[in-house]
């Protein structure tokens, strides 16, 4: 199948036109010598109903949360996706356009940006947004970053209730880029304030938390402030599930400095993990030092002024900055934002506060009937949102079994990335698990037990 | 016109039901959550209707320009057609709805896909692995430039820090190299021919030849010129202990007939948003997967697909040498969907014709507009080329963004302004193989009646777009005083 | 702008690859069929690749007004937001991707949706049993006049062989009966109620009583009016032995208010394209189900859903005297689940709040243009009612068709014009439920904007639209030589 | 849910605007005594997510052709959908809007309806056609009652090789409307040529056959024309299997008066049978008496004098004509004749010929592996398409349990339509049956045998 839409005969006529006989004629700036002697090693091209038969029977390999039921989160939520969502989200205005560089013609993306930077301010309580990063992870290198400034050296201060896989990938960029990250401990869920107020000194630029951290716990953020605010250290506090911003104060409320974390749960589909949307978020002053694109308002020059939209700031980003860049983002992830918008649109004002309150009120029945079964018990005794750990009676490796029997997918095995943890295992109930579905998963455990 | 914002729609209580009812008894707040953690103020999200939001969207859709639309000879960009059945593939609920931390045996198509995928790009582009990790070209650079560090480091050649880059590089570039921790030096380009400058080049390795690093190039370059001592500069490189990158946004005009691996290079990213059909979605998603030579497979993030005897496929670690994760999870999955797609459509043959047609139509719109405009280097381009306002701006003062926003009222997107840097009123022409001859004949034409208005009316030209729904923009206004975000009280004027 | 026809675009030997390779072994046509009966001239549909398929199309939606670009105020249409979860019910591949032949175990679901369904609308309407077969109102309205047909000859009474119908009615009305085998009547409306003519009613029975096979009449009326006699025409009727038929074009009006069954109807028709929220697709599909009193089932096409005692759903046959089928297959399934899962959205208390609402925003426009346009009958109406320009016509000459252009230049459908028939310059306006307090205000807004041009400068309103894509386009031309279908040679004019 | 979007309290305000104190006051038209004094008796109202499991769950209690192998056909046909198709059929403008009454702000629907127009004389043969109507069986009717004229008096001649759906629909409006239908009977599966002489007499409107036939068989309509247009007859073909017409002679081609059928098939899914996609194309003389909508290509009035679209004829239509009237069409299909326009597009001139020879190789090497097995035969002898009638060794209700049991539908059991055919069976092959899918049937039927 080729979407090459002249035909041979029109191609020959084009080279005609030109003066030319082949397009060899053309390829000829490609030395012979690294020229393909032959054509590339791949399947032969498929029809485009042999194409759909093939990739529906591959998707068909994976069990899809549409026929399980699952309590994953861990990083990645499962909410309800709204009908609008998907069918304005898809228009293919916005799906075919590039990055919008001539904003006479890309109005709607830019003011749907827009709108999205503001919305981020809103459910953050922060000052501003910028226009999306690629994903949780990366939004909280970028904060690192922001917060270490051009030279790229110092010390980065990071809970190890974060996402172990942000920390890894903090990791990766300390490496490259030559800054240290220390790591503070959690203790009972939490992470532990004696050993964070130990780790911040002169050279840390940053302390990074995250609310709900990992294990679910919501951290203490009044307490953990003042520590993280010593000296001359940014407070950053990542968010992984966006679903508790409607209930638990915002880190606008708790003087954060950059508000970091992942929207893809709002409004798309999950896909494996990513495209994911990560989010900055900020006080007023760090505007100019903010990564990425950032849409803002403005008039026309001439005729009736109106109002329009423009990406700006652009003098921050990478292609003018060269050496001294804190960021070198560039494509980033605007459909997704664009989704993410219009499911904020459709929540509201009522609809945010009640999505939490959902989430809150599942999870805690859950945590409940599950807790109340012999062997299974409560990790961590602080609050939480809507994921919390249980310690089993078994290894989780051992549930995995029983669920796959049972046709569901459990929790998060909390041993895969914190040693010692083999028997807890971390589960996430949202609003889109009823109770039938938990009163099962709490069933099947029951038979772990017995 | 003007939409309003949809902060100005709407009306205290309106909604749009979209969370379903609590089924589960329920338990007072404040039993659950300690007062001081909760929220305050509630946030000041739009109160909508369903009618509302649908209209809003919808209006904000129609104000938008997509390839969909018409012609977007956006260059160094690839704004080819998107195959709809990508999209349809990726909506798959198998590939849709699933969780990335699955168990292996429940995503056994996802993993097959991703194993393929692999395997089709390292054909592609000679290399010996890839990594699908890297979420767009940037990241890419990034991660192969975290791959060279490690290797050099892992040789006891850790002090090896400079980058070289050409003048005409793309800007994401230099920044990659800055935050790898290196330093980007500037290789100039030759007048001639539009690619390195050997002699510079020569002088440079001379000079620095323990500290290089690395260099990154693109080939063809953002000049659309191939560049022929392609295979000179690697050895030269290579002896001077440095590694080379090659920058895969100008992919297209390779696939098939040549393969960097072949050319010399070390590492190599794609853009799938690019190269691979998939949408670019107005600044994104995009995916920006590394293939390596085998050397460098130590150093891969992790994990990597793998399959065993029996056909099965699970994650494996990557090894102690890793660099680690640059991403949580394995990678944009639903762009990757879509471009194991693309290339399946293709096959080989349908692969290289893509890129045969993609320089066939850029020598055409060369060839037709060089009567009109200027070409910055009239040789045999590949996938795109440079013209310029140059003779335009000294006639009649109009430039290459005047240029840019005139072709607007012609229902077509402008090319890429003012880039590369080294070339004065550069129009960067990227048609793709998806257009019509037609639709380059109706580019051609309309180029055509902008140059002969900067020379008769050059007014209507400098004025312009007239047909848009907005005129142009106050861009200084947007940078002074920046309003990023609505406020209350705030309104749009119309 | 002129978009070109698709003839007119691509080139000989352009494709857009759809079909998947022969896997069979292949014997030669000649072979197969014998030469005489195979096709001579290959059908000249277009050449075209699929970049050009998609922008066609893609620029031909943007060339169309829908109820997602904004307001809709189609008088009788009930043009109300469609929601968008009724298409993704609609396309479920379990529901989208079945045989009508399929055997019945293999089909419960849909089953079972049409079962529901029709119990669903027999309560919402207050018949007896419904049958989901009527393809759109009009084919109700036919299938109706059957039943009644055959439920005279079924009483040794044939003879009857006229229906009476209001002269305001909607125009399939006097068709259907025609196409029954019936002679229409017309009854004259009242002119101080907007109601039947009671008295004209009366001599009409009074002449006519044994050949009279039935009533038309839809209630609320198309003058938005509610028949406050309706007991007594349907006593009236009954006693001379004719049937109620209820055309539910207008049944936005009653929901979970009052019932045509209450009201002594004996046949309902559902137009679910205007009440049930189901797109109306630019002309269809859409569906018209009929509800029946017990008395008309019987002679119900069939097949009709049925539940055994297992709850297994099956086809069960009609019985001997039904009047057989009205097309093949069991209804429009797809517009069916669409009317289902608004139904179910809604609930009792929803549908009621539905034409609660219908009728406060109908009656509120009527408020607020009455001050610049005649009301035909300035009464409270239901859920639409009649402004005229004839006051305007009067002055200036502008007419209701120059009212209904000019609207189009403010982003807005036009009403229904010059319908009813009985209404001089009539505009039938009809906002439904789904539209906002400020867009009613912004049409109110426009609405006075052109009374006050057509005093001040009637020819800007003579002239409209002037923002559209094309003028008023020449219909006694396209009347007069019809050019029905595009031929070689043909060209479009720009 | 609900899709209202004022509040109670701004439609307070606007009843208080009016005057009013509540909604109440607006009901007074509507007599106490047929007010419903209770809420209607229907299930409370489902929030979104809620009525998307519940219907959802519905769904998947059908066995949906995705998920099985199908060999029905019998009227309603399997043709590949290409993504193109539903991605621009389903855009709001199209779909969310009315019968294109203002021109000026409906060219897209109005164009595409032109363009499916010519497609439609295109394929047929024939000189124009209409914009849709119901369905392929509504379409016979039409084409009667356009044969019998306003009248509606005479008769109709109609082969019972016409789908029995449709002669069943055409029965039911024989009664209403008043004129009388003749049977004519089928020899070898094909229509009896002496009986048709003889059927047809001075009172006869319209002969109608449908090509293929339901038996799948080609009749020979060479010699069936002169019949058919013996007096002033119209010759009217019936045209159910549209696929067909890339290969065999048009009805254009053989003299025909008026060409009706179903083009569900092409682009549109199948959706239960419906909505469905009636079509009615004429010779040019029969246009002023076409039912249904026509679009035509005008210019405009002034200006430029662009081309431009428009609805005509319509005095045509029911709501003027009234007793003269021959069709009460009003709302049709136009939505499902875009999805056939792009669909067709996607084709064009070369695929359409395909679409046929893929259907005609894939039909008849089924039927060389079945009839090669022993105990099934085939029924007749003469020409096919993509569907054929096999005479099976047991009764068909015997081999649907084992297609039951294989997870495939076979083919269609031609007892239900006429007796005395219990162990005949109606397979339809069209393009979307692969080899492997064709070779699982064979071996189904293979083990029925032994």
């Amino acid at each position: 199948m080729s979407y090459v839409p002249n035909t041979p005969e029109e191609q020959q006529a084009m080279l005609e036109h030109m003066g030319l006989s082949s397009i060899e004629d053309l390829l000829q700036p490609v030395p012979e010598n690294i020229r393909l002697q032959q054509p590339l090693n791949l399947p032969s091209a498929l029809t485009e109903p042999d194409l759909k038969r093939l990739l529906t029977r591959m998707a068909q390999k994976n069990k899809s949360l549409d026929t399980t039921i699952s309590f994953l989160g861990a990083g990645t939520y499962d909410h309800t996706i709204p009908s609008v969502v998907s069918h304005l989200q898809r228009r293919s205005e916005f799906v075919t356009s590039y990055t919008p560089y001539q904003p006479e013609v890309s109005q709607g993306m830019l003011q749907a940006i827009y709108e999205f930077q503001t919305m981020v301010s809103q459910i953050t309580g922060m000052d501003i947004a910028n226009a999306s990063l690629y994903d949780g992870s990366t939004a909280v290198v970028e904060a690192a970053l922001m917060a270490l400034g051009p030279g790229g050296k110092g010390e980065i201060v990071i809970s190890a209730g974060v996402d172990p896989q942000y920390r890894r990938v903090l990791h990766t960029y300390a490496f490259a880029r030559g800054f240290s990250v220390k790591e503070v401990p959690t203790v009972n869920g939490v992470t532990s304030l004696p050993d964070l107020d130990a780790a911040v000194g002169p050279a840390t630029a940053a302390v990074i938390i995250q609310q709900p951290n990992f294990f679910g716990c919501v951290e203490d953020v009044q307490a953990i402030e003042p520590l993280a605010h010593k000296g001359k250290t940014l407070f950053v506090t990542a968010i992984t599930e966006p679903a508790s911003l409607g209930i638990l104060a915002p880190p606008g409320e708790y003087n954060v400095d950059l508000a970091v974390g992942e929207l893809m749960s709002f409004g798309n589909p999950m896909s494996y993990g990513a495209p994911a949307l990560g989010f900055i978020a900020s006080k007023q002053k760090f505007m100019r030092l903010l990564p990425g694109r950032l849409v803002g308002q403005t008039i026309e020059e001439g005729g009736q002024k109106q109002t329009g939209y423009v990406l700006t700031l652009q003098t921050r980003e990478q292609h003018i900055r060269r050496d001294r860049a804190t960021s070198n983002i560039c494509t980033n992830q605007s459909l997704l934002a664009v989704g993410a918008t219009i499911f904020l649109a459709t929540l509201g004002k009522q609809g945010f506060r009640e999505l939490a309150e959902l989430c809150l009120q599942k999870a805690h029945y859950a945590f409940r009937q599950i807790t109340a079964l012999p062997g299974f018990e409560a990790a961590f005794k602080g609050p939480f949102f809507d994921e919390f750990v249980i310690k089993t009676p078994v290894a989780a490796s051992k549930l995995q079994q029983h669920f796959e029997r049972a046709n569901i997918i459990g929790g998060y095995p909390l041993g895969e990335s914190y040693p010692g943890m083999d028997d807890h295992m971390l589960f996430c109930v949202t609003e889109v698990r009823t109770k039938e579905d938990i009163d099962y998963l709490v069933k099947v455990l029951q038979e772990v037990q017995a | 016109s003007v939409e309003k914002l949809i902060f100005e729609k709407g009306a205290p209580g309106r909604r749009t039901a979209t969370l379903s009812a609590l089924d589960v008894p329920a338990e007072p707040v404040e039993n659950l959550l300690p007062g001081a953690l909760l929220r305050e103020q509630p946030a000041p999200l739009p109160e909508v209707s369903e009618i509302e939001v649908v209209r809003h969207y919808t209006h904000l859709s129609q104000r938008n320009f997509g390839v969909d639309t018409g012609f977007y000879p956006l260059g160094s960009c690839t704004m080819k057609y998107n195959p709809k059945i990508n999209e349809d593939m990726a909506g798959l609920p198998g590939f849709a709805h699933i969780h990335p931390l699955q168990p292996d045996t429940t995503v056994q198509g996802a993993l097959q896909l991703i194993y393929e995928l692999e395997q089709y790009l390292a054909e592609i582009s000679g290399m010996n692995r890839v990594t699908l990790q890297p979420s767009a070209g940037a990241h890419g650079e990034l991660t192969g430039l975290m791959l060279i560090k490690a290797y050099h480091q892992s040789r006891g050649e850790g002090e090896r820090h400079l980058v070289l880059i050409p003048d005409n590089a793309h800007g994401t570039n230099p920044a990659s190299a800055t935050l790898a921790g290196y330093k980007a030096v500037e290789i100039k380009t030759d007048a001639s021919t539009g690619g390195v400058d050997m002699d510079h080049l020569r002088t440079l390795l001379a000079s620095y030849a323990p500290q290089i690093a690395a260099i990154m190039l693109t080939n063809p370059n953002t000049l659309g010129l191939f560049d022929a001592n392609i295979v000179e500069i690697a050895r030269l490189v290579h002896e001077a202990g440095g590694q080379l990158y090659y920058d895969g946004a100008n992919a297209n005009a390779v696939l098939g007939i040549t393969r960097p691996g072949d050319m010399g290079f070390d590492v190599v990213h794609f853009n799938l948003h690019k190269t691979c059909s998939t949408p670019h979605g107005g600044g994104g998603p995009g995916a920006g997967p590394i293939g390596v030579n085998a050397h460098l497979v130590p150093f891969l993030p992790g994990p990597l697909p793998a399959r065993n005897s029996k056909g099965e496929y699970y994650w494996a670690d990557a090894g102690p040498q890793s660099i680690g994760k640059v991403r949580a999870n394995k990678g944009n999955f639903g762009v990757l969907v879509r471009a194991y797609t693309y290339i399946r459509s293709n096959g080989p043959d349908g692969l290289r014709h893509v890129s045969e047609s993609a320089i066939l139509n850029a020598n055409y719109l060369k060839h037709e507009l060089a009567s009109d405009y200027e070409i910055a280097y009239p040789l045999t381009c590949q996938h795109e080329f440079v013209a310029t306002a140059q003779r335009q701006k000294d006639e009649s003062g109009v430039t290459a963004t005047d240029v840019a926003k005139r072709l607007l009222d012609f229902g077509m997107y402008a090319p890429t302004v003012y880039f590369p840097l080294i070339v004065h009123e550069a129009m960067m022409i990227e048609p793709t193989e998806t257009e019509t001859r037609e639709t380059l004949d109706a580019f051609v034409g309309a180029m055509r009646q902008i140059a002969e208005e900067s020379r008769s009316d050059p007014e209507v030209v400098k004025t312009a777009p007239h047909t848009t729904v907005i005129g142009r923009l106050d861009q200084a206004l947007a940078a002074r005083k920046p309003n990023l975000r609505w406020t209350p009280g705030q309104e749009t004027t119309h």
